[in-house]
């Protein structure tokens, strides 16, 4: 089955970058397909490389770009959404990528089960 | 459709609002904060005791062991992640 | 929209302004509007307050954008267009108080309705 | 106290959370998406009534206007931003 | 705590976890008790929810802030520590459920709490 | 009177920097004085320079350092908060400055009045 993932919180706020995270990983694990997972709304913040986190705490944006080294699951940032909050390529973490909102709709066409995480 | 409920039903709506459309027969699963919503004993036991009659109510183990939640509602299924994900291959799901 | 067109529904339950969901939830329709896929727009709880008539964001600055729920069907071709009739009574409106008159339904008919599309997201 | 009240009432309990704290005769404000507690004939008109015997309720006209909200429960008193001020000088405020 | 201290309150109502209010909240507590100020930490509705034993991150990889709340008062030295029974009640708790006892008020008592600070934070 | 405003959400996300904006300008505009705006949670985003804002609507990073600008207040955006989401100083727009937790305990026993804006 192919899966799409939509995040519409950003990380530490609000616990859907995590839930989000966790899901995806046991999508993989139960050896589905994730067709792109798709940053919008604040879920666009997960993707700062400057994200510095104390040791004792989860690394969110460390954790989603090494899921995607280690899957090679594409992250698409809407750059409409992206632009507003100030995320902006220089800024921009590995396998991460700026992307327009369409991609959105091709995800929703594409995938079997586009599963959104919120507030 | 599988309902995914992350609010806590003590201070949002999402979970009747989500129960005005859901169809009987209709799983819901509580997550995030959602998971409140099946504490033992709680003033809202009886309402989700009613809900049970006509929805599977699922809770994600993760969030419950993160909360610390031992006495859940008699009836409500655990789920892991990897059950979550099995509650997806077998319905669409919508978030509240 | 083609033979191949993929069944598409977005849902609007957030009131507008005081969160981005409906905003954004907004924009993300005029896009899909625009991959003449099958696509419906659905309002329920506080989702129906987004279509108030006479918002004026003189004292705050906040940009209006009923303007552009109000160019959904003859701007952007978005024809079906659904509102929960309890939503709307519930906050003491009608659809005279609203700038456009999507087709009232029942709350009963949602679950059916995401049930026949291909993906729903709800803003 | 001012109990500063942000969160539509149809979907938040913020505003019944906070009236088992409010004394009586604490002033509430409902602001942003709050100010939905205030339109008349809606389902919760009642309720604001009874609210009103125990308690002074305003509403930010800028929040009002905003939302294209015209008609408010009797009793509702407006206030723009300096009104806003004016309240916080009279009385120490709670967001919540 | 010095004859010049100013009276302030945290009050904390939303559940941990779901959202960062519970766990930032505890962080400006823990900076607030470094002051030696007169520091008062009230537990309301879902605020209560940050208390429970047991808690158990290992499925979740989110931070377990637990800990902290059972250092306030031995290690911070925040000895005003409140909370609502009825909240409790309401979610099938007793005070046996939670990691610290705080003195249990009734909801009456906490306008009058808050007008005796300084100012109140809620989290 | 002396006045402190906490923000803890960001910027387009929820109202309530629209909201602590506008009620900060009304302070002002009836003599009173702001000690320090500070900015805690994802109140901490409002600090980026990076935002890029469709000509119709508001720049909430700009209208907040002209605010700053034009009356001489205070803006502190909380470090630790920061930190885990990715401001940093080389993001950080003109009178914002980072700062640590204790200045909102400061601010807390300095101002008459400390008004937050939530979710």
């Amino acid at each position: 089955m192919k899966f799409g993932i939509l995040i519409l919180e950003g990380p530490y706020q609000h616990e859907a970058s995590d839930s989000a995270y966790n899901f995806a990983k046991a999508v993989i694990e139960k050896g589905h397909e994730i067709s792109r997972v798709f940053f919008y709304q604040d879920g666009v913040l997960n993707a700062t490389k400057l994200m510095d986190v104390q040791r004792d705490d989860r690394h969110i944006q460390e954790r989603w770009t090494d899921l995607s080294k280690e899957h090679g699951i594409e992250y698409i940032v809407c750059v409409a959404a992206a632009k507003r909050r100030g995320i902006v390529d220089e800024v921009l973490a590995e396998n991460f990528k700026i992307g327009g909102l369409g991609m959105l709709t091709d995800l929703a066409i594409e995938a079997d089960r586009l599963v959104t995480f919120r507030a | 459709m599988l309902h995914m409920i992350n609010k806590s039903p003590f201070e949002s709506n999402s979970l009747e609002d989500c129960l005005r459309y859901a169809s009987d027969g209709s799983p819901i699963l509580l997550y995030e904060d959602g998971i409140y919503g099946a504490l033992a004993g709680s003033a809202l036991e009886a309402r989700m005791k009613e809900i049970m009659a006509n929805h599977d109510v699922y809770v994600l183990k993760a969030d419950v062991a993160l909360r610390g939640i031992e006495k859940l509602i008699d009836g409500v299924k655990e789920v892991d992640y990897s059950g979550f994900v099995g509650l997806v291959e077998e319905n669409k799901a919508v978030s509240w | 929209m083609n033979d191949e067109a993929a069944k598409l529904m977005v849902v609007f339950r957030t009131a507008p302004y005081g969160s981005i969901y409906s905003f954004e939830g907004l924009e993300n329709v005029v896009m899909m509007a625009a991959y003449e896929q099958d696509l419906t727009v659905l309002f329920i709880d506080d989702g129906v307050l987004a279509l108030k008539k006479g918002m004026d964001n003189a004292a705050t600055g906040i940009k209006d954008f009923s303007p552009t729920f109000k160019a959904l069907e003859p701007v952007y071709d978005v024809e079906k267009l659904y509102i929960d009739g309890d939503s709307l009574k519930a906050r003491g409106l009608t659809l005279d108080d609203l700038i456009i008159q999507p087709e009232v339904i029942a709350a009963d008919q949602v679950d059916k309705m995401m049930e026949e599309q291909r993906n729903t997201m709800i803003f």
